[in-house]
Parts: C-alpha cells; structure tokens; sequence
C-alpha cells in the first residue's frame, strides 16, 4: 500500500499524470473509488479485498477533463477491461498510466497495453468451479422452471441502470434503452421492459463481458444479472475459443466467424 | 375451425429464401397461410430484437431463414448471422424462452418445395405447442396496474 | 422522561389483528425477513419473520402510492375520433402499511405535497386516502442514518396514522394519531390495552451530523461552488439512489402499443440519467454529472423547502447504502456546512 | 402525413382467383395514411400502370404500395412508372400477394386477410420509406494489371485495345511468366514463345500501355473507381534510357554461377543478366545478392565494358504512385518444388525432375537446345517415367484439389519425348486422366495410341538409385495390384500447382479474400468468376485456381471486359439501398461510438474512419463511416451495431420494426 502511495506520489509530483483513479476509505468500513489530484492527498489511497469496484468504468465515462493524463489502479479485472476497451478504440495509450495490482496485493508496472495483454494471458483465466457451478445450477432447470426464475428475479428490477453505469464495456453515448425511433426496448420497468432491458444488456455485451461481476454487485436488489453474460462468455468461450479481455487484437467473437461453426438446429 | 392458427413471421433474406419462396408459388405448391415473410437484403440484417418484439408482438413461432452457407450474395452475411443465432439461441434458452418456437434454415432459391415443408412442419410444430402464452403473460402484466 | 399512557398491543395480538385486518379486505405490507435482508412484502396473515427491529430495507414502500409502473388510461382510436379508459380508482387497493419507520412515515409528506403542489395527482391521492400508515419507533440504527439531521425523531408520529414502539417486553406501545388510525383502532378494540410506560427509553439515538436550516441557508448561491464537481467524481450516475428514495418523484410518461391503440404508462425516472433533460436540439442543459448531482441536493434542500415548504429527505439513508460507488449523502452534505457560504 | 395508394392487381385470374381483391382493397383503405386503394386486373399493363400514374398525381401521394406478383419481377415495372409520375421510385413497394399468397394457399378467407396483412405491412413500411437517389461515383479509366504473365498480357492488351490506359507491373525483370517458359503447348503443340513474344513485344510497345518490370505493389488505398497504388520499382541499377540491351556486361559479368530462375536451374546466368533472350523488355538488371561490386565493394567491370555508361550501382529503388480505377490480379501460380517430396528422392537424384524443368530441357531455347538429356549426365533417357497428381489430389500432403493442368502437360511431355527420342519408352503413373476440354481426350489418346506412351493407373511409393538406374516403385491398380517396378533413366514429376509465394501478402495488402491454399478468393464460385469481394479488382488466370493457357487467356478477356463495362461510364450508379451511420445534432453528432467492431463484419471494407472536427479543426470525435461507393448493402453492420447507429437504406429500423408490428396486426 505503501508503494502505491508512492507511486500516485511520484507520478502526480512529477505530473506525469494529473489524476490517480484509486481506492480510499468509505463508510461502515467500506471502500470507494477515489480521484486523487495532488501528492498530498495520496496517503488516502487504499489497496485491499474490499477494493473491488471496476474502475475501469470511470475510463469510459467522459466526464475526466480532456488532455489530462490518469493513472489508475488496476486490479485483474481493471487490466482485462482495459484490453477490451483499447481492442475496441476507447482508450488512448498515451493518456493512460496503469498501475497494476497482482493477486497478491504487489504493485507491477506496465510499459504498454502490449505489455498488459502478456501478462493477462500468464494467468489463470478459466472460470472457477464456483461460476461454473452457478451456471450448471440454472441449466439443470427445466424451461418452465428458467422460465419462472427469470421472471421473478426480473420482476424486482425497477430499471435504476446501476448495471449499465457500473459496466465499464456500457460506454454508448445513447444506450439502446434510451433509443426511440423505433422503441427497441419498452421503458416502463414492467416485465416486458425488464426482460427487452436485461436480454438485450446481455447480448450486447456477449464475447465482450470480462467477468467482473460489477453488475449484480451495484445492483441495489441484487439481481444475479451477471449470470446472463457469464452464461453467453462461457458459450463463446466453448463455441468460437473466444474470451473478451485477453487481446488487443484478435477480431471480436461476434465480428468475425469461421465457416465451419458448428451449430446444431439450422434446418 | 376452433383450432389454434398459430402467428409465425419469416424473417428470410431476399435473394435465397425470398427467391425459394417466390418459386414455391411458381410451381403452385401449398403451404399453411399461417406464415407471413419480411422480407431483409439478407440475414446478415436481421436484428436479434426483431425476433423478441415479434414474440412481443403476438407472434407464436418464427422463422428466420437465407442462404445456404457459401451461396450468400454477399459471400458471408449468413456466416454471421448464424453465429449471432448461436449465441442468441443460447441466451434465450437460458431464460426459459421456448426455442422450438425459432425455426432456423437454409432455403435457396431453387428449393421451392423446401420452403413450402419448412413452413409446413414449423406451423405443425406451434400447433402442438400453443398459443405462446408465457410470453404473452409477461406482456400482458404490463397493463395490470400495478402496486409497485 | 416522563412517563406517559398508551395503548398496549401484545405481541400475541398480531396474527388476530392481522387476521382482521385481512378479512376488511385491506392488503398489508410489512418487513419481512429475506435471508441476510428485511424488504416490505405483501403478508395476509402474522408471521415470526415479520420483522420489527429492522434497521432499514432497501426499497421504500413509496411504490405503493406511486408505483414504479401505473397505467393511465388506455387510449383506441379510429379514423373517427379518439376514446380514452381510465381505471376504476374504486378498485384500488386498501393498503395498511405496517412497520415502517418514522423517516419513511414522513416521507409521505413531501410526496403528497408534490402530488398536489401545481396539479392535483388523483392516481397518487386516490391510493394515499387508501393507505393507512402504521409506523413504527427505531430501536437501531446505522452509520447511514441520519434523521435527526433532517429534524425527524425516530420515535416521530409524524405522517403516520399509528405508531408503535416496541417495549423491552416486547410488546408495542400504542399512538393512535389519525381518524384512520382511530379505525384501525376501533376495528380491533378488544385486542389493544392499557400501558403506561416511558416510551423514550425504548428509542435508539440517532446522532445529529448537521443543522438543516443552517445546510438550507449555506445552499444559497452555492450554485457555483466548486464542490459539485469534487463530490460528483464518483458517481456513475445511475439512479440507485432515486430509485430507492422514498421521497423522489420524477417521472416519465411513455406511451405504449400504437398510434390507434394502447395504453400511456407513468414511470419512475431519476434527475441523475445523462438524457433526463436532454433536448430534441441536442442541448442538454445538466450535461455533465456535476450538474446532474447538484440538482439532486439542490432539489431536496433548497427547492422543495422553498416551494413546497417541505423538505425532500427524511435522513433514512438508502440511498447511500444502495449507491454502488458509496455517494454518502449526509457526509456530502456535512462538507458542503463546512464549505464557505458562497455569495 | 403519408399519403398513401394501394393497387390491387388481380393478375388476370391468378390471384383473383383465390383472393377477394375488391375486399383487400376495401378493408386496406381504411388503414390510416391510405388515400386511395383501388383493384384492377392487370396493374403492370400501360392502363393500369397509368392508372397509378394518375392517382399519383391527382391524390399527391407520398407512396405507393402495388399488391401483385413479387418486387423480383415487376418492382423495377411500378418504380419507373413512379418516377415517370413524378414520385421518387424509392417511395414504391410491391406487396407480394401472388408468388407468397394466393399461388400457395386455398380460395378462402384465410388467404384474403393474408392478402390484407401483407399489404398493410408494406403499406407502414412505405409510410416510412424515404426518397433515394442512385450513387454516381466518379471513374479514374487506368487500369492496373499486376503480373506479366499470359493472362496479365491478356488483360492488358485487351483493355488497352479498348482505348484505356493500362499500368502493368511484374515483379520479374521480364514479363511472360511461365508460359514463355513452356516448349510446346497442349493440344496443338505450338511453340509457346513463338505464340507469347509477338504479345509481349506488343505489350511494351501500345501506347496505351505503362510497362514496370522489375516492379511491385507496396499499397493500395481507395475504392471502386478511384484506387490509389504505391509501386516499388526495384533498383536495376541501369539507366534503362541509355542502355540498348547489347549485352556485352552480361558476357562479361565474372559471377558466372548463380542458378538460372528462367531455366528453372538447370543452367546458370551471371549476376547481370537478362533472363532470357526474347525477354521484355531486353534490358539487364543486376543481381544484388550475388553481384561482387555489392557484395565486396569493388568490381563494376559492367560498368567498364558498358558502351553508353548505362549502369547505375547508386540506384535506389523508387516508389511511384499511380491513380487507377480498376486493378486486375494476374500473379499466377507457382508449382511445389523438390523438397516436398523426399519420398522420390526429389532434390536428391539429379535426374527427377519436376514439369517445369522437362519444359526447359524440351524447349530448343533451353539448356539441352531442345534436346531431351538428363542433367545428371547428359545422356539421352531412354526409358523415361512422367509421375502425374506428384502432390495433388492427395489430402494427406494437404492438398485435396486436382492441379488440373498436369494430366494435359503431362501427356504432352511423353508426346515431346517420344519425338525426340524415338526408341525410348515413356511410362505414365496416374490416379485419372482428366482430359476434359476441346481435343484434349483426344491429344491424351494420340499420346497412347500413336506415341505409345505406356499409362499405369497406380500410384508410385518410393524412387531409389540402383547402379545407375532409378528404380520405380508403383502399382498397377488396373492389373489387381501387383507391384510394378521399373528401371528408369529418368524421372518427371508433375508436381502439384500452388498458389505464388507472395500471393497471400499481396492479398492483405489489397484486401481481397483467398483460400485455405492461399488462391485468390472470386466474389461468387458461379456467378462473379472474375470478380473479387472488393468492387473494382479482378481476377485473371492462375492465381485464382490452377489453369491452363485457354482457360487464363479467357478469365482475362472476361476481367478486361470487366474493366471495359465499369471504364464505359464517366460515373458509375449504383444502387441506393447502403448502409450509413447516422448523424445528430451536436454535441453528440452520432451515437457511433467508434468501437469499430463493425469494420470486421464488412464483407467489402466499406467501413473507415471519419473524423468530426470542429471549425478549427479539432477532432471532437471520430466515428465510422460507411462509404457508399463500396458498400454492398448487406446490413451486416446494421444488426451487429450495439448502439444502433448504422441504418440501411430500403431496409431501416424504422421500416422493418412497423412491419412486424403492422403483419401481426398490431398496429
């Protein structure tokens, strides 16, 4: 932690960078993102496993002043968004400095987005038993029992968007949602508009989800959303050998296609 | 004639399955009415949501069809679109929507009969699955007032 | 504290004043237990997870009076002309909604004066006149609330129709405040008694963390400072915070189905979304989340008071328990106090 | 508000027949926006089509729905006649009540109100059609041709002959590529130079023609009609202007071993050098590998003999660009060579050999001045074997096709032999004779029947030297089986045809699609033969697929006449149903977001980058950009763009959203 606050130090000092995106203390003994702009405020920068929002989102919200230089403080899931991000041409290389956080708790540095990639693929990046076992939960179930699940849990949402403002790779200037010449999706948060809402968030994001589970963490009810991208991840994963965040390069899973997919129902 | 007649939309693109179609009225072959087709440049086009808003809509099956892999006019709309229906397939069958409800095939342009047993057996399908009436419930709960 | 009479209501008592309440075809809310959690849900009769020591839920029970999704009407048209079908307001439910906290008991207050301020609202004065409010006094508390500060008590009556407190017995004393709360009462005489008892000792403290007048004179010409940004950072603006506000009201209208027939449906929506006031020109007069946050306080603390005469927060917290990037709004707005007052 | 006209054809009987026309008209007029919504028997004659002409005009209407047959048949019949009214032709739709209603269903109710729903669909997809105008996209009328091989000299002088400038490049310091390295040519047996100079020569001399050998295309930017090329003139380290091709520094350039490329190595040539005698143009380059004055720093003894001081050491090589509005691919193949068969001792033995090398050792220009002497020793075979599908047709040397070529060449090669060599046998291993094509079978039988070329149907396992001999091992699949071995002097192998080596580079660089073997790829395997994916870039000979001389010089008739159809107009039109990225008002100017992901999807690379600045030219946002001169129309992008911001013309969101709600009768 100490070397962190160092580093926020350092590069706001020599004003390498003009802001820090970290994390400090919160309430009732939870963390928060932080925005630190000057090497005094730096001690309040924090590093543990309460640390988990993504902030990669805060790249993606154009709200940071223009020409100005970040850093930000980038746990696993931070590197593998910001891989997505800069594949799909949201990031500038040049006005982003990452600093990275490894699993257990060191500070790495990054010359490049290049160099982030290598060392997201020196990781384990398979799903764990336990999101398996969340997914295998819901297959197990009958359709009618899919069915009934979803639309209880669907039913509770009241359409407050935390998922799509706490997703770093939901960065549309004009979401679908909010697009109405024609009103893809119905607004009202009644069923209908929950369901159009949460299938079309999940498709959207389909092969580009990076499993953060930020999703059903901002969800103030917490709807298990992040299960329907989780869901389709793994599928690509199976099915085209796809998995977001892990090159700057390789052509997007729904981008691109081989001619002998292999799919079973096309008659 | 109290039989359900189920809705089924045909999203088919213009120059395989809408030609096919064409051929299958030129050879006076006869199939259920029971399917109406929109017509798209191919099926590379077709959007996810408009299968969902036919559902929404009142539509009891659909079928979405082109050209065979190969033979699209454009060389590979149809290679996407079959991927994007791979993963949509999936995401709808993980939320309990009824896939057999989506007929999904190659017609060309020259399989006139092809068409006429698509729609055939795709109707015959609905029929003895109903009326799509979860769906219609979660669009009818909308103009319950509700309780909050 | 000086000891005082109430109506006594046995714990024992529940399940037949529910069983009563039930078969006057009122419909009950109450906090009931789910898991690590406690929400407001529809119960018919008294259950152990019914509970009364909550500290608070994540949703208020404003959806009761102004859902989340209403229909207006339904309209059909012909080449002729238009007709319209609006619901039978005889139809709506007689809620009791039971428990709940004196900050939420309040919040009735602002909503209602809102719904009535310019227009008279009949959807939301239809359902109020229905609902009775049975409150309930706060043995706890937490780091988020902060009523006291907004000068509600926790053992406040006010904006309840009843109001209970448990006792260490655990037994409810009993203020009858409203005729509605009289019927309730009359309903079910023979299950209430008589207690005389200091219900002040049963009442958690809830530590004051600012002057509201004081934060409502600071707010003046504040619409400038540049705090708005500095807190605003964080947030990603989405409308947690609004969403579970029991006093927030903006709404969107939409209609839905099509030009010949269908029905318009009245929505919640939340002053925090980017396109809340964006224009068809393209102009977006609060275009970045500063603007949009400063609205938010503004809006509760400034304008309402200074329209409505009311203000437009009841301290109970939720929305900075629900916020995902931890927006805490007394600590907000204990630093805007601290600010210069800005001219 | 629309105002709409619906025509109800009844088609004579055909769909009046099983649909109540008068009702479908009936019922659809009271669809609001509808005006007028008459029936008539035959809408497509001149009275009905003046019928809807009339309407249009006394009713100003915004859109017309025409219920008859399907668009594919009468759609351009009813867009004219609007547009001869006066309404843009965009702004009429065909609602298909024939072919997709009363043709495949029963005379009922049913089908009518099917009838009604298809034309209430099209008539809310009119409601929302907007008027289109055809693309025009200017035509720079140069084409480029890349490759100086038979085809390449097809093309060009075909184009040229049409009055078009032509830029040709190849990447040799000679054009006419492996033909003008053939003896004689199947079936006729003509002598390949003798046919190919006189075309090559023609080619360096048409005025129309821009010769660069010695050339290569390092980039290519554009589109249909307006390409801009960068060509890397390799350094020849010549003054081409003052050399006259005498050839004095080649006989006395002093590096006198480097393997001769034209003869396929079986003689040698110095490190100036022309490749051939009668190549084109005749002029030397210098061999930087292997020339000493490179190399060592001292030398130039070119430089000295050199009567007009044409050498030039200090040449770099140049990058010129050209503008040309049409480009033809004629880099042809390449064969597989010695190492990929080790099993017959390829490489090992001096004396197998591949097709190309017997063609050098044929050829009364080659090493051997036509005389068949085996390069080991020189001596005259006398039993000779010819191996056909060495390589093709064999999945597990990974190459499933059949070169197509061999079998011809291969017989050919035996007919060669046996009249040079008039006691000597040719044995002939094959899987099958194709020799389908104009006196083909016919040339293959004279091979067997007159020159006694001895076939054996059988595949050979392994070839090994036994004093002095090469020792054949096969089988003879047609005598069950056995074993047949054969002592011979040499060995022919028809190796398979492969793509050039730079083929797959060139192909990213102009991004046109190829093939598992790395082919360039055709925009459709029926129907657009000499096309590519990419609009204005065509293909000709053997770089598409293995080909023979015919079949080139034909493909690249048909790619000039390509060129000649797209040179023909000074614009070209194209149709107006593209996909385009919308624009809104500022500060948003578009809810592209610019991930891109949409450039991928494209089949044709219409999709860039374009960039919105403000009046001082800062870039405040870059999105995509869908070029209409490229762009096909597939919507591809449409369905994949998350935001919604990409729409296509004729088929817009708005559009085919209100038909679906308009066909299931919701609306």
């Amino acid at each position: 932690m100490d070397k962190l606050r160092q580093k926020a130090k350092e590069l706001l000092s020599n004003n390498e960078v003009q802001i820090v995106v970290g994390y400090e203390e919160g309430t009732a003994g939870k963390a928060r993102p932080a925005f630190i702009s000057s090497p005094d405020q730096a001690d309040t920068l924090i590093y543990d496993e309460r640390c988990i929002h993504n902030l990669a989102v805060y790249l993606t919200q154009h709200k940071l002043p223009n020409n100005t230089k970040i850093a930000i403080v980038a746990s696993f899931p931070v590197m593998k968004s910001i891989i997505t991000l800069a594949s799909e041409k949201q990031l500038d290389e040049n006005f982003i400095n990452v600093i990275g956080i490894s699993k257990d708790n060191n500070l790495i540095e990054f010359k490049d987005f290049a160099d982030i990639e290598r060392y997201i693929n020196q990781q384990d990046l398979s799903f764990t038993p336990e999101e398996q076992a969340l997914i295998d939960k819901i297959d197990a179930m009958s359709m009618e029992e899919r069915w009934e699940y979803w639309q209880n849990e669907f039913s509770r949402c009241f359409k407050c968007y935390a998922c799509r403002s706490a997703c770093p790779m939901c960065y549309c200037t004009l979401c679908i949602t909010d697009f109405n010449q024609p009103q893809w999706v119905s607004v009202p948060s009644h069923k209908l508009g929950n369901f159009e809402w949460h299938i079309n968030r999940a498709m959207h994001l389909a092969g580009r989800c990076i499993g953060c589970d930020e999703c059903s963490r901002a969800c103030p009810l917490d709807l298990p959303i992040n299960l329907l991208t989780k869901k389709l991840s793994m599928d690509i994963q199976k099915q085209f050998g796809y998995s977001a965040g892990q090159s700057l390069t390789e052509p997007y899973a729904l981008s691109t296609y081989k001619p002998d997919d292999k799919e079973t129902f096309i008659r | 004639m109290n039989e359900f007649e189920p809705k089924v939309v045909a999203f088919v693109c213009n120059w395989c399955t809408y030609a096919g179609a064409d051929l299958t009225g030129t050879s006076r072959i006869k199939y259920a009415p029971n399917v109406k087709i929109i017509r798209f440049p191919c099926t590379g086009r077709i959007d996810f949501m408009l299968i969902l808003k036919a559902f929404a809509k009142g539509a009891d099956g659909i079928i979405i069809s082109g050209c065979h892999p190969n033979d699209c006019h454009y060389t590979s709309g149809n290679f996407h679109a079959k991927r994007r229906w791979m993963v949509f397939r999936t995401m709808l069958d993980f939320l309990g929507v009824d896939v057999n409800r989506i007929t999904f095939s190659w017609v060309s342009a020259a399989e006139g009969a092809r068409w006429a047993e698509i729609v055939n057996t795709t109707v015959d399908g609905i029929k003895k699955l109903g009326p799509y009436d979860n769906y219609r419930k979660m669009v009818n709960e909308e103009t319950e007032v509700n309780n909050g | 504290m000086a000891t005082e009479n109430y109506k006594l209501l046995k714990k024992e008592s529940l399940p037949a004043l529910f069983d009563k309440l039930t078969a006057s075809g009122k419909t009950i809310y109450a906090p009931v237990k789910k898991g690590e959690k406690t929400e407001f849900d529809i119960v018919t009769k008294y259950s152990n997870d019914i509970n009364d020591e909550y500290i608070q839920t994540v949703q208020s029970l404003k959806g009761t009076v102004f859902p989340k999704v209403e229909k207006l009407f339904d309209y059909k048209s012909d080449k002729v002309d238009t007709s319209i079908q609006e619901p039978d307001f005889s139809k709506f439910p007689q809620n009791v909604l039971w428990g709940l906290h004196p900050c939420d008991a309040a919040a009735f207050r602002p909503l209602d004066a809102t719904f009535k301020w310019d227009y008279n609202d009949e959807y939301f004065l239809t359902r109020m006149k229905l609902t009775t409010v049975v409150g309930l006094s706060c043995s706890k508390h937490d780091d988020y609330c902060f009523c006291s500060s907004v000068d509600i008590s926790p053992a406040s009556g006010d904006g309840s129709d009843i109001l209970l407190t448990k006792n260490k017995a655990g037994d409810y004393l009993v203020e009858i405040i409203t005729e509605k709360g009289q019927e309730v009462y009359d309903m079910a005489k023979d299950l209430f008694g008589e207690i005389s008892d200091d219900k002040e000792s049963y009442i958690t403290d809830v530590p004051k963390k600012f002057d509201l007048t004081e934060l409502n004179k600071n707010l003046d010409g504040s619409f400038e400072a540049p705090y708005w940004l500095a807190q605003s950072m964080r947030c990603i603006g989405c409308g947690a915070c609004a969403y579970v506000c029991p006093t927030c009201t903006c709404f969107d209208l939409q209609d839905e189905g099509a030009a010949n027939k269908g029905s318009r449906i009245k929505c919640w929506d939340s002053c925090g979304f980017g396109h809340f006031t964006l224009h068809t020109s393209g102009h977006n007069p609060r275009e970045t989340q500063s603007q949009r946050w400063r609205q938010r306080i503004l809006h509760k603390f400034s304008y309402m008071p200074d329209r409505i005469k009311v203000f437009g927060c009841v301290g109970c917290g939720r929305c900075s328990r629900a916020c995902p990037v931890d927006m805490n709004l007394s600590e907000h707005l204990i630093k805007i106090m601290e600010e210069p007052k800005h001219e | 508000m629309a105002r709409i006209g619906v025509f109800v054809c009844h088609c004579g009987e055909n769909i009046s027949a099983t649909v109540d026309c008068g009702k479908v008209a009936q019922v659809t007029s009271d669809i609001p926006g509808v005006v007028v919504s008459v029936d008539y028997k035959y809408m497509c004659s001149d009275p009905g089509q003046t019928m809807i002409k009339e309407y249009i005009e006394k009713k100003k209407l915004t859109g017309v729905v025409v219920a008859a047959c399907s668009p594919r048949m009468h759609e351009p019949t009813f867009r004219r006649a609007c547009g001869e009214a006066g309404l843009n032709p965009f702004l009429c739709e065909m609602a298909n009540v024939r072919e997709h209603c009363s043709w495949v269903h029963d005379k009922n109710d049913v089908t009518t109100d099917k009838a009604i729903d298809i034309v209430r669909t099209l008539v809310e997809k009119v409601k929302r059609n907007e008027p289109l105008m055809p693309i025009k996209v200017p035509v720079t009328k140069t084409a480029l041709v890349i490759g100086g091989g038979v085809a390449g000299i097809q093309s060009a002088l075909d184009i040229a002959n049409c009055g078009h400038k032509v830029i040709m490049v190849e990447k040799d310091p000679s054009i006419g590529g492996h033909m003008s390295q053939l003896s004689e040519t199947f079936p006729t047996l003509d002598c390949s130079q003798c046919i190919l100079t006189p075309r090559m020569v023609e080619v360096a001399q048409h005025p129309n023609i821009t010769l660069y050998t010695y050339a290569e295309v390092e980039s290519l930017d554009g589109f249909i009609g307006n390409f801009k090329v960068k060509i890397r003139k390799k350094a020849k380290s010549l003054d081409e202007k003052l050399c006259t091709g005498c050839g004095l520094c080649c006989t006395k350039c002093p590096v006198k071993n480097i393997p001769s490329e034209f003869d396929q190595g079986l003689s040698n040539r110095r490190a100036i050098y022309v490749p051939f005698p009668q190549a084109v143009p005749n002029k030397p380059v210098i061999d930087k590998e292997h020339c000493t004055y490179y190399i060592k720093g001292k030398c130039k003894v070119c430089e000295i003999v050199c009567p007009t001081k044409a050498i030039r050491f200090d040449q770099e090589d140049e990058i010129i660009e050209v503008e040309v509005g049409a480009l033809v691919l004629a880099t042809g193949f390449d064969i597989k060579r010695a190492d990929f068969f080790p099993e017959y001792g390829f490489g090992k033995y001096k004396d197998v050999i591949d097709g190309l090398q017997f063609e050098r050792i044929a050829s009364a220009s080659g090493p051997t001045l036509g005389e068949i002497r085996r390069p080991s020793d020189g001596q005259i075979p006398k039993k000779i074997v010819f191996l056909a599908c060495a390589g093709s047709r064999d999945p597990a040397k990974g190459i499933e096709y059949c070169s197509k070529i061999c079998c011809m060449y291969t017989a050919k090669h035996a007919i060669l032999y046996k009249h040079k060599v008039h006691d000597g046998t040719a044995y002939i291993f094959y899987m099958d004779i194709r020799a389908a094509g104009k006196n083909y079978d016919e040339f293959t039988r004279r091979a067997i029947e007159e020159d006694g070329a001895k076939y054996i149907r059988g595949r050979v396992s392994r070839i090994y030297e036994r004093d002095g001999k090469l020792i054949v091992v096969g089988v003879d699949t047609l005598m069950n089986a056995k074993t047949v071995e054969i002592e011979a002097d040499m060995v022919v192998l028809a190796t398979a045809g492969i793509a050039s080596p730079g083929a797959e580079e060139l192909a990213q660089k102009l991004h046109v699609s190829y093939d598992q073997h790395k082919f360039f790829a055709e925009a459709h395997p029926k129907l657009k033969p000499v096309e590519t994916n990419t609009a204005g870039i065509f293909l000709a000979g053997a770089c598409q697929n293995v080909k023979d001389i015919p079949e080139s010089v034909a493909q690249a008739s048909g790619a000039a006449v390509k060129v000649c159809g797209l040179f023909s107009n000074d614009e070209l039109t194209r149709d107006p149903s593209v996909a385009v990225v919308n624009r809104t008002a500022p500060p948003l100017f578009s809810t592209c977001v610019g991930c891109f992901l949409c450039q991928s999807v494209c089949p044709y690379q219409a999709i860039e980058k374009e960039e919105i600045k403000s009046r001082d030219g800062k870039i405040l946002k870059t999105i995509a950009f869908v070029n209409p001169s490229v762009c096909q129309g597939c919507g591809t992008c449409v369905a994949l763009c998350r935001s919604k911001s990409i729409d296509i013309l004729g088929y817009t969101h708005k559009q085919v959203y209100a038909e679906v709600e308009a066909l299931l009768n919701t609306l």
